[in-house]
């Protein structure tokens, strides 16, 4: 039942980007976006049917001689992301209308962004490693083309190209890892090298695991190879980057678990443990630049590289409890890394429309001008306060189900009998915990300095909802609160992906009877998302409702905040961003080694009290003390092998000759 | 270097002279009264005059203010020789709308530089930006000693431009409970104190121009009333002015009754010193204990003088009330007992002294720049004490003890402190010992101008007051030490310190925010 | 034994008011004048209003109005006429309205 | 800026206005107490501080001092209401939710030091409605306190009757 759907959803998305062509004018543009939100529709529903039935579905599409056919194969496992791209380009249809203005510019973007959601749609359901690979490489180029929708603005030539040029080198070694599978299973398809990876030897099976996992990090974002997302993002139009940062990482992380659990199923622990610290350092790097930084949607990119660091330790940690003969805590946080995908990419994608909205309706991104936008964008601000409760993992909403999970499960690091293993994965989560406090100060400091408070600025002084897309981010926020209150049903699903991709029989110490969770043992703990969500909204309720009831009649009194009796309290007198994340920044001073630049009228020799500006600055510590000595480095190769290209006829006919001689010297030993 | 021969004993009619005041610099001074020299000059020569006497950096600059003498602007320096003991003070007229720039030779003239422009609208040459003292921003005709300028200085308003990735926090002027107002633009990144600036307009009741008219008894009321933590010593800096004017001597016994008030006022400061720095650090056993003390001098000063905090003791010419001497030497020791158990306990609980060091540090040369006074600048290696440098004939106190610190944090000025308590209560001793005296000779009103010094609990106050022929007010110059040593309290804010360190500085410092304003 | 009991023993006054015994320094505290409206002759009311720096006092035909609140207990008046006016003793004056504090003394009309 | 101005001689506080026994409900039990300086000599000050000392330690009476104004009862003034800090003493009267109490401190708010004129007001309730007045200058602690329980309604009836004047008889 599921393959109809998904071609439904694939014609969709096709039909979208050729309505995309004509969307100069509105009706078009409008008809585009509901025809790749009816797509996200079908998408929706396929995943789930894929997910609930647990078997995977095959189609063959047509005999290519060259390289195989195009064969598609939905799998359970890529039954989750399926959901989640349903529901993201379900909210961006309703989104995209009213935040793009009809247009030229706007007519290719669409069409670009649906053909990026078919590929995306293409690699979910991959067959072989050829369709893969294809898939992939077009899902990357379209999603390139995205980020250049406004490309004559400062940043973005620079963020589509760091997007491109990681992204093709992670797509190198992808190929590489895919060939050595192919190559040593003799065959294309990918059940059938899944069925005969057993006997490919250890040291190619590792080669090929490490290749998929950086390769694959490279689009998820894993720490160091994540410094495309803070470029890119900010630049990309909102709906472009909740895309981006709703699906396209996840699509790495897919890459990532299709290693992991499908194609390279038991492998040694140092695997797992390998992932695991990738993750781990992934998740609190990307808090720790999320803290301090100031621009809104590279704030929500850096938080994204921490929940990607979630998700993978997630995964590393699953792996390393399989292979130490913990098959139920594997399968547990193997359900859990899939609801925090599922949980990340709704209220992740809601962050970004929400910044969407708010840059259009201030005209800035900087969080120090914002202040005060709850007067006059009430529905925006109500929706970007679930999506904050969400992913700073507060109850009820989902980020705290899936938290919790992921903490019971590393909790249970004891039952590994090999103590060593079992204080690292303790640390892993110590180091987790540590970045769950850090977001919440992180999404405090965002939502309280851009929301509430006076405006720092005129633009964030007059801005107003009128006008501004509100269905999209809405439905996204009530997926936060589904996914938190019908978290059993969610975790029955999972379950049968897991059962689907491991085998294991998750579902008894998983779901106990009355809608409770618990951790893959008995009496460890247990939690009920639904109980708490309905009680904890009832009790505090119920003192609200006393107090109006009974609360005195007499004239209420309204006076300004007490401000020391100063003449005029003003705006700019309030706790910015900057100053809220003091405490973290000198912590962490090695980190972000700021060069701090101050100069106060007070420091001349009179003493005169006046004007004081201060300037620090973090530094971007990857981009300096990796990537550059990187890049100057090929670049000095590539200068040394200038001679190549001298240009005279002749030397070209020499390579072909001696190219030739090679081929037959090889051919003939 | 210079030749002012120490204590060059003219009697009578001030002499006239001549000599280097500095070297090269030939200027004539004329010798007002014991230890004070005038020298007018015109405003030609006076750059070279200050640079000379900042470059040989024996002259502290102790005040600088204007006066209106029959239709003109006459502003008057006022340089401290604390080795010869002698005061310098230099006049010069002020014709246009400019006169030359002291505050970047000598930066501590910048705080009086704004309030003369304030008061009499001439500013220094240079056009640098000078800051609001005492006008406040929303006052529509603000009473001036002189003539208003024609338009105010800015820096009235905050926050203080402030850009870049800090904030002004807004600190007062209603701050905790039992704290003076004062408005302390706190400018920080989250929790260091990047910069720090006050706006003290809110307790300016303009003494001062209050003063114009009255006669010296009268005035005595309000000058008690400018700074009532330092009355004695505000007090007998205006009497011995008022006295040197009319020539007139107080008898030795008489000057004992003073010293004794002045040092009880020293003893009951410092004991509400410690409290208030015990408070500030979160030791409330030691503020209470020492709270115990503090009340015990109060009660002191109630059976000695029947006034808690030395109200009216003081008169031109004499002392109002005797001093009970009994009293003093009967509680006088309980109450120094119990300062001791308090100061003993707290200096050797480490936690406390470790709060204590190197928080709010003023350097030895911000101190001199500033021309800091008191215990604040003995805390920074500024070694000297008006009464033993400045001593007033006739001589009683001349202490030798003057205790001297050059750490210039928190600790060293509370060692400063409990040093001078040592010396008090021996300096007490003494002068009880050889017989206070009560008497009051009113004599009769002279015209003139002279200068008053004493050494309050807070460090080295100054008057100049000018009669006029009917013995009223002409113009009273009021320099409580709270005025000069508020300046460094900015830069000592500012040395990396956090949030929780400001009211421990300002214990420290011990300072009202009523003598700083006037 | 309780200690307030030993403690009022030793002071031969056992009591559980407090304070029994209103503590000895209290009346060296300064107390705002009284005036001896026998000896307030036109002259010596002119004298006093005259002398009073916090402006406390006032007078017409009849009546000497002394402001008790307005009064700094200076003593300047008790030192200009030393003879019409004594110390009053009294220091917890706190009143609830103004008036409260307004203090009639009749004057000597009789005699100019 | 809404102040409540008092033309002069309005001394009618809430207290002298209210019938004695409901101040006592009102005020009786224990008791928040903000001060303002606007503009003392800091004597005042150092008497409000020294309520806190062992001595007289005003917390057995069920008097607490506390910085914010939103949860005080009594605002104890101190200083001749200088002009440019009116705006400071209007806000924290403001920022005081009702029922509250002005108690005026010193000689100073009861226009003894300084008069109306260009820099002072010189007398507190020429501002601000006033129920306690406490004279002296400064007046010592055992003044406030008795100002204070002046203020909680529990001296009310003691003091009443016991006139300034048959005082004065007994004294002689």
């Amino acid at each position: 039942m599921t393959a109809p759907l998904l071609w439904v959803a694939a014609a969709a998305w096709l039909a979208a980007a050729g309505l995309g062509l004509g969307a100069t004018r509105a009706p078009l543009l409008w008809a585009a976006d509901l025809a790749s939100a009816a797509g996200g529709l079908a998408c929706l529903v396929g995943g789930v049917l894929l997910a609930m039935s647990g078997r995977a579905t095959s189609a063959v599409l047509g005999r290519g001689d060259i390289v195989g056919s195009l064969g598609l194969r939905a799998t359970p496992l890529a039954g989750a992301f399926l959901v989640l791209l349903g529901v993201v380009t379900l909210a961006i249809g309703f989104y995209a209308p009213r935040y793009h203005s009809p247009g030229r510019g706007t007519a290719a973007y669409v069409c670009v962004y649906n053909l990026a959601v078919l590929a995306s749609l293409a690699v979910l359901v991959a067959g072989n490693v050829t369709t893969f690979l294809v898939a992939w490489e077009s899902m990357t180029l379209a999603c390139t083309l995205v980020i250049l929708r406004h490309h004559r603005q400062r940043g973005v030539g620079h963020g589509a190209f760091l997007f491109l040029a990681l992204g093709e080198v992670g797509f190198v070694m992808v190929i590489a890892a895919f060939v050595i599978l192919a190559t040593h299973a003799h065959s294309l398809d990918l059940s059938v090298i899944a069925a005969r990876a057993g006997d490919i030897p250890l040291a190619w099976r590792s080669t090929a695991f490490v290749l998929a996992l950086v390769g694959f990090g490279f689009k998820a974002g894993l720490v160091p190879l994540h410094i495309w997302l803070p470029a890119a993002h900010p630049v990309a139009p909102a709906d472009g980057s909740a895309f981006l940062s709703g699906l396209i990482i996840k699509l790495g992380v897919y890459g990532i678990m299709l290693f992991a659990f499908v194609l390279l199923s038991h492998g040694p622990s140092w695997w797992g443990l390998m992932t695991m610290a990738f993750g781990v350092v992934t998740a609190v790097v990307g808090i720790l630049y999320a803290v301090v930084e100031r621009d809104l949607k590279r704030f929500l990119a850096y938080s994204s590289i921490e929940n990607v660091g979630i998700i993978v330790s997630a995964v590393g940690a699953s792996m390393l409890f399989t292979s130490h003969h913990r098959p139920l805590l594997g399968a547990f946080l193997l359900v859990v890394a899939l609801y925090h995908v599922v949980n990340h990419g709704t209220y992740k994608a809601l962050l970004f429309l929400e910044a969407g909205v708010v840059e259009h309706a201030s005209g800035t991104r900087d969080i120090d001008r914002l202040g005060g936008l709850v007067h006059g964008m009430r529905a925006s601000s109500v929706i970007a306060l679930v999506g904050t409760l969400g992913i700073a993992a507060l109850p009820p909403l989902n980020g705290f189900v899936s938290e919790w999970m992921l903490f019971q499960g590393l909790f249970q690091g004891f039952r590994v009998h090999s103590h060593v293993i079992g204080v690292l994965i303790l640390l892993g989560a110590a180091v987790l915990g540590l970045t769950a406090g850090l977001a919440v100060f992180a999404f405090a400091r965002a939502f309280g300095t851009a929301f509430l408070g006076m405006p720092r600025s005129a633009g964030a002084a007059n801005a107003r909802e009128k006008g501004q897309p509100i269905f999209g981010p809405g439905l996204l926020a009530a997926a936060c609160v589904a996914l938190a209150i019908g978290a059993p049903a969610v975790l029955i699903a999972l379950d049968h992906v897991v059962r689907g991709v491991t085998g294991v029989q998750l579902r008894p110490v998983l779901l106990v009877s009355n809608l409770t969770i618990i951790p893959a043992h008995k009496n460890f703990s247990a939690l009920s998302p639904t109980y708490l969500a309905v009680f904890l909204v009832a009790v505090s309720l119920a003192p609200l409702a006393i107090y109006a009831a009974s609360r005195p009649r007499g004239a209420t009194r309204r006076v300004p905040v007490w401000d020391g009796g100063i003449v005029s309290y003003k705006a700019d007198m309030q706790y910015t961003a900057d100053t809220f994340a003091n405490p973290v920044r000198v912590m962490f001073e090695r980190l972000y080694r700021p060069d701090i630049r101050i100069d106060r009228a007070s420091d001349d020799p009179a003493g005169r009290s006046g004007p004081v500006h201060y300037h620090s600055k973090v530094q971007p510590l990857f981009e300096r003390y990796l990537y550059r000595p990187i890049v100057r480095f090929v670049e000095g190769v590539a200068r040394r092998l200038q001679w190549i290209q001298s240009g005279n006829i002749n030397q070209y006919l020499l390579y072909i000759l001696i190219v030739l001689i090679v081929v037959l010297l090889i051919y003939a030993w | 270097m210079s030749d002012l021969t120490p204590n060059q004993t003219e009697a009578g009619a001030p002499a006239q002279g001549g000599g280097a005041v500095a070297t090269g610099e030939n200027v004539t001074w004329r010798r007002l009264q014991p230890r004070v020299r005038v020298t007018r000059i015109d405003a030609g020569r006076l750059p070279g005059l200050i640079h000379e006497l900042a470059k040989g950096a024996r002259a502290r600059l102790a005040d600088l203010f204007g006066a209106i003498e029959n239709g003109q602007l006459v502003l008057r320096a006022v340089y401290a020789f604390d080795e010869e003991g002698e005061y310098l003070v230099v006049e010069w007229l002020v014709d246009g709308k400019e006169y030359p720039q002291l505050s970047d030779v000598a930066p501590a003239a910048f705080l009086e530089e704004c309030e003369v422009y304030e008061q009499f609208g001439v500013r220094p040459h240079g056009g640098k930006m000078l800051n609001r003292v005492v006008v406040p921003p929303h006052a529509q005709a603000f009473p001036r000693i002189g003539a208003a300028p024609k338009h105010e200085a800015r820096e009235v308003h905050a926050p203080h431009l402030v850009a870049g990735e800090v904030i002004e926090f807004p600190f007062g002027p209603v701050r905790a409970v039992g704290q003076e107002s004062i408005y302390m633009g706190l400018v920080t990144s989250g929790e260091e104190v990047i910069d720090l600036y006050l706006l003290q307009w809110h307790k300016h009741r303009g003494i001062e121009r209050r003063l114009q008219g009255l006669t010296p008894a009268q005035a005595l009321f309000f000058v008690e009333r400018t700074e009532g933590l330092s009355a004695v010593g505000n007090t007998l800096a205006f009497c011995r002015a008022a006295e040197s004017i009319a020539g007139s001597e107080v008898t030795a016994s008489v000057e004992r009754t003073r010293g004794v008030a002045l040092e009880l006022e020293r003893l009951y400061n410092h004991a509400a010193a410690v409290a208030a720095i015990a408070q500030s650090t979160g030791l409330s056993v030691g503020q209470a204990q020492a709270e115990i003390a503090l009340e015990k001098f109060l009660r002191l000063n109630v059976a000695a003088a029947s006034h808690r905090y030395l109200f009216g003791l003081l008169a031109v010419g004499g002392v109002q009330r005797s001093l009970d001497s009994e009293a003093v030497t009967e509680q006088l020791p309980g109450a120094l007992a119990e300062l001791h158990r308090v100061s003993e306990a707290l200096m050797t609980t480490n936690s406390f002294v470790d709060r204590l060091e190197a928080c709010g540090v003023v350097t030895a040369d911000a101190a001199k720049r500033l021309g800091l006074v008191g215990p604040v600048a003995r805390a920074s290696g500024q070694d000297f004490d008006c009464r033993r440098d400045h001593p007033v004939a006739p001589v009683i106190n001349s202490t030798s003890g003057v205790p001297v610190r050059t750490g210039g944090d928190v600790l060293s000025r509370m060692e400063v402190m409990l040093g001078e308590v040592e010396e008090s209560s021996r300096l007490i001793a003494e002068l009880i010992g050889a017989g206070l005296g009560a008497a009051e000779e009113t004599a009769e009103p002279v015209a003139g101008s002279a200068l008053g010094w004493c050494e309050s609990s807070r460090g080295e106050a100054l008057v100049w007051l000018t009669l006029d022929d009917a013995g009223r007010i002409a113009r009273a110059r009021l320099r409580p030490a709270s005025v000069r040593n508020w300046r460094a309290f900015d830069d000592a804010a500012r040395s990396r310190n956090v949030f929780t360190d400001v009211p421990i500085i300002e214990a420290s410092f011990w300072l009202t925010v009523a003598g700083l304003a006037r | 034994m309780a200690l307030w009991f030993i403690r009022g023993l030793a002071r031969r006054r056992v009591t559980t008011r407090f304070p029994a015994v209103i503590d000895p320094w209290v009346r060296t505290l300064p107390s705002p004048p009284t005036f001896n409206s026998s000896l307030l002759t036109l002259t010596v009311a002119d004298k006093l209003v005259e002398c009073c720096p916090s402006r406390a006092l006032s007078h017409d035909e009849r009546w000497l109005v002394f402001d008790v609140g307005a009064c700094t207990s200076c003593g300047t008046c008790q030192r200009v006429v030393p003879e019409a006016t004594g110390v009053s003793g009294v220091f917890e004056l706190a009143a609830r309205t103004s008036a409260q504090l307004l203090r009639r003394f009749p004057l000597q009309v009789g005699d100019r | 800026m809404t102040g409540v101005t008092v033309r002069s001689g309005g001394d009618e506080g809430q207290l002298a206005a209210r019938l004695e026994h409901n101040i006592h409900t009102l005020f009786g039990r224990s008791l928040y107490v903000r001060t303002i300086d606007t503009g003392s000599c800091a004597a005042c000050e150092s008497e409000i501080r020294l309520l806190l000392a062992p001595h007289y330690d005003l917390q057995r009476l069920g008097i607490f001092f506390t910085p914010a104004p939103r949860h005080a009862d009594v605002l104890m003034v101190t200083g001749p209401v200088i002009r440019a800090m009116e705006v400071a003493l209007r806000k924290t009267y403001d920022a005081m939710p009702d029922p509250k109490l002005v108690v005026a401190v010193g000689a100073c708010p009861l226009g003894g030091v300084y008069d109306d004129d260009e820099f002072a007001w010189g007398r507190l309730d020429r501002v601000l409605p006033v129920d306690v007045y406490i004279p002296g200058c400064p007046p010592s602690p055992l003044a406030l306190l008795q100002g204070l329980l002046l203020a909680t309604g529990r001296l009310a009836v003691k003091i009443d009757h016991v006139s300034f004047e048959v005082h004065l008889e007994a004294t002689k």
